[in-house]
């Protein structure tokens, strides 16, 4: 028998975003695993989730991938009825039986971004698109960061209430630079695009990371760094372990710490980039947030 | 008189005999109409997907079989029916009386706000109680919601095409506030609810698929508006208000009230709708409870002419579409967004075989 | 006669399903002649006329114009040719103004509008010439329906017609207004041009046609010059039998007072008073008639009556009952029935079929529901009885009433009204657009209501339908009732003097009588 | 909160606004060309998708912007031309057609973008802000209106036109009565189809420019549903703008300026309403000014009503 892997996303694969690290991450395990694989967007439509479960389940797919805190309920709901197959979670602490959560920790990458900003600008401001767990966990960390070297750091944050927005993500962006903000970070799946557009034509004083993608063409003079989380090398990691039989006994956490699923990097070819000095202390906190001497998140 | 005696029964007989030959033919011209439409649109959709590199085959095969395959692939169309068949039949009435509510999707997500919190609230309540209680919490917030643009209208000649739009936003919006705030489940990181209390949870009446009650409930109200529209006197003067309002007040007609009546009932099925998602499928309230379907009503409304009777093809019809669509990424891996295409082809190809020059056909005359 | 006649329709079929509504018509008029049409409510005029201008395609037959073949079912080629129409319903635009309405259609579409005072030029002396008192900045929505009959007759001028077609023109028209048109129609033959009129009104039809062609049942079946015939014999060749041109009345005693107004006022619905503190009664057996141009208040005082607009003051009493200010839907549960003015705004619903139209007023009581249902056994049937009774010409009593003509859809609302068994008779407008046989029949038929005891109020415009039918007339003028006369053709010109307001003028010649 | 008053803030709204309403002003305009021609197209969303498509697509492929709003009118008025078939010569109900229409371009742009552009991850040119020499630096209204596009500056050509195009020329004329009394326009042997088959492609055209402005002169990518409601929000434009291009003009003005402020008012952090309070606050404001202006009966009579001849 072939091993099977299914995967369960909220929305278009197609986008610059959260869906698309989940399929990279699906493809990830078609290559390396050699498995025969299959996806489903949903819309985010949380009735349709317990369907799609089954209906894999039912195919006899060895491990299925809900690629967000929302598949949760419905994989539980299932899960018990296919003991054989592994229902991963993404972005959830669950670990019940079969159903095994995965959380790629952004507040962590993001922590490292609030730092910077703290340190070289005067102002930060996020725009996200829907105020959801994976979002609101970064930015917790940004602020965490920023507010690690300066407690009083400005920081504004705005939501754009969809992901499919880039014109209000670009305004958004637009507005919070108009009210002095010189550090941006935009997080909003496809509509993210749009802030970078914002920060790209505001010259090269505003400063920003590319997040989960690389952005480098669009804003080439802003972008002091790269946070790309790489989740298909850990998704491949824990389905290869269920391959050899060994399911996980816990859930499982990515951070700094795999530094081949969160790479956190910095770019030299930018102007006025990230001088050496605040690089050190960087990865002096990176290390200790690897070491689990740093807590980025409130809880 | 003997004669007479004789022939009465006579005449009745052929009449019966006509009655039945006639509906027939119509019931097969309803029925043929459509379905030569459907394939017509499955076609272009088969067309479309070989000519970007996958089987077009796979159309017919998931859409006309696989969709169909065992109990549980049916019975989760059915599921899909239920909220496009309840908003389909309210907006039927709305769209009779010329209220163009645009407003379901907003409605729905009114009355599944209404259903969580009375779901959440009784704890040990009987479900004797608490599914009616869930069921008329959901309606009554969804003809609330829409109240508000029928009283708009009435009282300000606001046009509910643009309330009800603004008023979809805004029932949206809220609803993420509710999720991301008072309503949020304490233990969840995700905006969602808590739980519904199990006692709450629609009856399911083909375990162990997830179809429950609410199928009976959009059928059997479907039927009841029917009659409604067609057979009563209080539909008879929504249909006059919704043709000639001058004509309605000259017969004794109170515009108003039927306006108000009309779009309460309209905003009170796509209410129930959302009570059914919340009590029903989900368990719990999230941001995006649903797909469109308030959207997708305003279709399946009109393709059944406003008929609600027929809102019930035309709602397992889109169900089936929906459910299709799904299985077709699952096993061809043909994106899904595919879906809205065939769907517009599907009505586009209806409209073009002219069943609605044979609209009088599905109804009895 | 020549050989070669101005215009020629041959063989002209036109059918609507199963319906014929011309069935091989052929039609002959001479260049300079008022030729008219008569015919049943039905017959077919309308859609001939519709033909002949382009508006409908027939399925048969040909129409040779001037010695040429006309295109058929081309609008554009019937204008090109000088063949214009004035509808039976008014083809105006009522957001715009007159001038806008002429110029509508005329030239290429890219065309600048910037000739906008040679327009109105043009337009104020066409209008001085005929005398038709038109002013091109008005906009359509603000005029009466006589004003926009002129507007609709020099728009036909205006595009330089010379074959002119008039579909009831003077159906809505006060008298003053038809004697205007009449002698217009006179003044535009001897300019040269050619008149197709239809009226169902016989005195003027005698009064303004050269020749006058009658159909029945989709065919013409008697064309004579106007000076060879008269009105009898048009009559028994329109409906086929004699028509009583005099109802005999029964002498009875009104009875009670069944309808008592004080002192009503209200206002139009654009805010302006109307009705200005009205005062009569209507009693059993009896039949008042208020006359009146229009738009001295009758409407208003219509609708105020009824409950349909709301009441300034003064009191209204059926039955000597307090029905003031009450809304419609309760005033529609007292033993009124009302034959309203505008068919097609208020009495009928044009897309509905005609059960569900005789349902209209009664569709929430016995006998046509009961416990909240409809029993459409028992609106077919009474659907059925009406439609045999009136003469209603229909393919069935499921078509739309939207596909009846217009005197037919009339007939179905007076047929509607009669049934109703009221004690009081709200009648505004009896025969518009009515044949005259059946003209008789529907006043036969008021009549009898009469003696079976009913109050009956008939506001008319009509002064042969007062007079024929009336035990008293009231006239209104400026919303006030200024004059009570006997239905005596004797007094006409005193009536006449009432309406226009002459009030003074009018009891010195009262006196006089 | 201390921002709020300042004049920067201002300008930054003022300018925020102007874009935000653009691609509603172009839709909106050529709506009201559709329904005074008595066509409802409820299919704007999907129309405005397949002129953001389009559009897209053909800038990537040519790189040249010009091109690309061409193509995005052209796509638009494609998508129009199946709406008007259906709706004119087949005489369906336009709701329903125009539903269909929403579902086509949603779908359809989805799916053709991610079998030909998805991965490739490259954006394209966008038209820049034009420098007005002397007025883009003028303090305050250099930043409030001098610093926009061509795209948006056009946006006040287009409203001037349609006012010309409708109000005075021949063209303009029958197209209002053609919403009005079709009848009246059929007897003076103009077509009623013509005119309506014309309504509907300048409006689905606009539409489809309205789309256009987003991927060509806002963001500079696709991405599905990046309409994200415009095209509804325009058909409240319309009705509120009581079927007026100026209104059109204002009342696309007046959505973006609520649009605009929330995002604004959002990045206050000293402002302590949740933030779906500031998101209704555009859609909420449009139900109050509506209420304020009371509608008058001024919907062209057969909107919605397919014209039959006989
Ligand atoms: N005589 C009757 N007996 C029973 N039902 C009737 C009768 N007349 C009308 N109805 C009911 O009224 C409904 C509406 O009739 P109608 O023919 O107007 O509908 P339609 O053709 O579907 O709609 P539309 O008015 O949009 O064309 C029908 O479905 C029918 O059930
Ligand atoms: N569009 C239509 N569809 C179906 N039947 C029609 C249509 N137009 C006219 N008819 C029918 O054709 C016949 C002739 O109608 P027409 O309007 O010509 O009568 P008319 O002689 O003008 O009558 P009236 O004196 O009442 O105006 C009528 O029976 C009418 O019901
Ligand atoms: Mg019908
Ligand atoms: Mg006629």
């Amino acid at each position: 028998d072939t091993f099977k892997m299914g995967l369960l996303v909220p929305g278009s694969v197609s986008e610059e975003g959260w869906n698309r690290i989940g399929y990279n991450a699906l493809k990830g395990v078609e290559k390396e695993l050699g498995a025969q694989v299959s996806y489903v967007e949903l819309q985010q439509n949380p009735a349709s989730f317990e369907k799609a479960f089954r209906d894999y389940a039912s195919q006899g797919f060895n491990v299925i991938l809900g690629h967000g805190f929302e598949f949760q309920d419905a994989a539980l709901d299932v899960a018990a009825d296919y003991p054989d197959t592994v229902f991963l979670i993404s972005s959830s602490y669950i670990h019940e039986g079969n159903v095994i959560g995965l959380n790629t920790d952004t507040s962590q990458p993001f922590y490292l971004m609030g730092y910077v900003a703290a340190r070289m600008g005067k102002k930060a401001g996020l725009v996200g698109g829907m105020e959801i767990p994976p979002i609101q966990q970064a930015f917790e960390g940004f602020k965490n960061g920023a507010r690690s070297v300066d407690p009083d750091f400005p920081i504004s944050e705005a939501y754009i209430g969809n992901f499919t927005d880039t014109t209000a993500a670009k305004e958004a962006s637009l507005s919070m630079i108009s009210q002095g903000a010189d550090f941006l970070v935009p997080n909003a799946s496809g509509a993210t695009v749009g802030g970078y557009q914002a920060i790209a034509e505001s010259g090269g004083d505003v400063k920003t990371f590319s997040i989960f993608s690389d952005f480098t063409e669009v804003a080439p003079n802003n972008i002091l760094g790269l946070y790309v989380a790489d989740y298909a090398q850990g998704v491949v990691r824990v389905v290869k372990s269920i391959q050899d039989g060994e399911v996980p006994s816990w859930n499982i956490e990515f951070g700094l710490k795999d530094a081949d699923v969160i790479k956190f990097s910095f770019r030299d070819d930018v102007e006025n980039g990230v001088p050496a000095d605040i690089r050190e202390e960087v990865e002096d906190v990176k290390a200790k947030i690897a070491a689990g001497e740093i807590k980025t998140r409130n809880r | 008189m003997a004669n007479i005696e004789n022939e009465r029964p006579r005449a009745a007989d052929t009449d019966f005999l006509a009655t039945m030959t006639r509906f027939l033919i119509r019931t097969a011209q309803a029925i043929a109409m459509p379905a030569a439409a459907v394939l017509v649109a499955l076609a272009s959709g088969a067309v479309l997907l070989a000519l970007s590199g996958f089987n077009g085959w796979d159309v017919f095969d998931v859409m006309l079989v696989g969709v169909f395959s065992d109990t549980r692939s049916v019975a989760e169309i059915l599921l899909k029916a239920i909220p496009l068949i309840l908003i389909g039949v309210g907006l039927c009435v709305a769209f009779r009386c010329s209220i163009w509510n645009i407003g379901a999707e907003g409605q729905l997500y009114a009355g599944a706000v209404a259903a969580t919190v009375v779901g959440v609230s009784f704890e040990g309540l009987t479900p004797w109680l608490y599914v009616p209680l869930v069921m008329i919490a959901g309606a009554l917030a969804g003809a609330a919601w829409a109240g508000i643009a029928g009283l708009l209208k009435v009282y300000f000649r606001a046009s509910e095409i643009v309330t009800t739009i603004m008023l979809n936003y805004i029932a949206l919006i809220s609803t993420s506030y509710l999720v991301t705030g008072p309503l949020k489940d304490a233990a969840a990181a995700y905006p969602q609810s808590a739980r519904l209390f199990k006692e709450a949870w629609m009856p399911r009446i083909l375990p162990p698929t997830r179809l429950h009650i609410g199928i009976l409930v959009a059928i059997a109200l479907a039927i009841a508006f029917y009659v409604f529209l067609f057979r009563s006197s209080a539909g008879f003067a929504v249909r006059v208000v919704g043709t000639n309002q001058h004509a309605a007040r000259y017969a004794g007609m109170n515009v108003g009230r039927n306006v108000l009546l009309a779009i309460c009932i309209s905003g009170a099925m796509a209410g129930l709708a959302g009570a059914f998602e919340v009590a029903g499928v989900t368990h719990r309230l999230y941001q995006n409870i649903s797909p469109g379907y308030g959207f997708e009503g305003i279709a399946v409304a009109l393709l059944a002419n406003n008929n609600p009777f027929g809102a019930i093809f035309s709602g397992i019809l889109f169900a089936v579409l929906r459910s299709g669509s799904e299985l077709m990424q699952i096993t061809a891996q043909v994106p899904q967004v595919l879906v809205s295409v065939i769907q517009g082809m599907v009505i586009l190809s209806v409209v073009a075989f002219g069943v609605y020059r044979f609209r009088s056909a599905i109804h009895p005359k | 006669m020549t050989d070669k006649p101005f215009l020629r329709m041959e063989n002209i079929h036109k059918r609507f399903g199963d319906l014929v509504a011309s069935g091989g018509v052929t039609l002959e008029v001479e260049k300079n002649e008022i030729h008219t049409l008569l015919g049943e409510n039905g017959a077919g005029k309308s859609v001939l006329m519709n033909i002949l201008c382009g508006v409908l395609a027939p399925n048969e037959g040909q129409i040779v114009y001037k010695g040429e073949p006309l295109r058929l079912g081309s609008p554009r080629e019937a204008i090109r040719h000088g063949i214009g129409m004035v509808h039976q319903h008014f083809m105006l635009v009522p957001n715009l103004t007159v001038a806008e309405n002429y110029v509508l259609g005329q030239g290429t579409p890219t065309r600048v509008i910037n000739d906008r005072e040679e327009v109105h030029r043009r337009i104020r002396a066409l209008s001085d010439r005929y005398g038709l008192d038109v002013r091109p900045d008005a906009l359509i929505q603000d005029l009466s329906v006589g004003e926009q009959q002129r507007v609709e007759i020099l728009k036909v001028l205006f595009h330089g017609i010379d074959l002119l077609i008039l579909d009831e023109p003077t159906a809505v028209l006060t008298p003053q207004e038809t004697d205007r048109l009449l002698l217009l129609l006179r003044e535009l033959v001897a300019d040269g041009k050619t008149v197709i009129f239809i009226s169902h009104k016989l005195d003027e039809v005698m009064r303004v046609s050269d020749r006058i062609s009658v159909m029945r049942d989709a065919r013409i079946v008697f064309t004579t010059a106007a000076s060879e015939t008269n009105p009898r014999e048009l009559a028994r060749m329109m409906v086929g039998r004699d028509v009583l041109m005099e109802l005999p009345r029964a002498a009875v005693e009104p009875g009670r007072v069944v309808l008592s107004v004080d002192k009503l006022s209200c206002d139009s619905e654009i805010g302006l008073p109307a009705v200005r503190g009205v005062s009569f009664e209507v009693r059993e057996k009896e039949i008042v008639g208020i006359a009146g141009v229009s738009g001295n208040g009758q409407s208003e005082l219509a609708l105020a009556l009824t409950g349909l607009l709301p009441v300034k003051g003064g009191s209204v009493r059926l039955d000597g009952e307090e029905i003031t200010g009450l809304p419609p839907s309760e005033v529609n549960r007292r033993p009124i029935a009302h034959i309203p003015e505008d068919r097609h705004k208020m009495g009928i619903v044009l897309p509905l079929p005609l059960t569900e139209n005789v349902l209209l007023q009664r569709y929430d009581r016995a006998p046509f529901s009961s416990r909240g249902l409809l029993d459409f056994g028992a609106i077919t049937d009474h659907t059925r009885d009406l439609i045999r009774r009136f003469r209603v010409k229909t393919s069935s009593e499921n078509e739309r009433i939207q596909n009846l003509s217009g005197g037919n859809q009339q007939k179905l609302v007076v047929a509607r009204e009669l049934a109703r068994d009221p004690d009081f008779l709200l009648i505004n407008q009896l025969t518009r657009g009515i044949d005259i046989g059946a003209m008789e029949m529907v006043m036969q038929e008021v009549l009898r209501q009469r003696e079976a005891g009913r109050a009956i109020l008939l506001i008319s415009t009509e002064l042969e339908e007062l007079f024929a039918i009336c035990d008293r007339i009231l006239v209104m003028y400026h919303g006030e009732l200024v004059g009570e006369l006997p239905p005596d053709r004797s007094r006409l010109e005193e009536m006449g003097l009432l309406m226009a307001g002459h009030v003074g003028e009018a009891a010195a010649r009262a006196v006089a009588h | 909160m201390e921002d709020v008053a300042t004049l920067g803030f201002i300008a930054t709204t003022i300018g925020a606004t102007w874009r935000l309403a653009t691609p509603l002003i172009f839709a909106s305009i050529g709506e009201v060309f559709s329904e005074r021609a008595g066509v409802l197209n409820i299919g704007l969303e999907g129309v405005m998708l397949m002129g953001a498509f389009v559009g897209f697509a053909a800038v990537f492929a040519t790189g040249s912007l010009p091109l690309g709003l061409l193509s995005a009118v052209l796509g638009g008025m494609a998508v129009g031309l199946v709406f008007a078939f259906f709706t004119i010569t087949v005489k369906a109900d336009q709701i329903v057609v125009g539903a269909a229409i929403n579902l086509l371009g949603m779908g359809l742009t989805a799916f053709l973008f991610r079998t030909y552009y998805v991965g490739t991850g490259r954006g394209v040119e966008i038209a820049q802000p034009l420098d007005l020499p002397g007025l883009s630096d003028l303090p305050f209204l250099g930043e409030a209106l001098f610093r926009q596009n061509a795209i948006v500056y056009s946006t006040l050509l287009v409203v001037l036109v349609a006012v010309f195009v409708l109000y005075k020329t021949s063209f303009g004329l029958t197209l209002r009565a053609v919403g009005e009394h079709p009848k009246a326009v059929d007897v003076v042997g103009r077509s009623v189809a013509a005119y309506r088959y014309g309504a509907v492609l300048i409006g689905t055209g606009l539409a489809g420019l309205g789309g256009g402005f987003l991927t060509l002169g806002h963001s500079n990518q696709f991405v599905e549903g990046i309409t994200s409601g415009r095209g509804f929000i325009a058909l409240a434009v319309v009705v509120f703008a009581r079927w007026s291009p100026i209104g059109a003009f204002l009342v696309s003005l007046l959505f973006g300026l609520f649009y605009a402020l929330q995002l604004q008012l959002q990045a206050q952090p000293a402002l302590a309403i949740p933030y779906q309070a500031l998101q209704a606050l555009p859609y909420v404001m449009t139900i109050v000014a509506l209420v304020m202006v009371r509608n008058k009966g001024d919907t062209p009579k057969t909107l919605g009503v397919p014209y039959n001849k006989a």
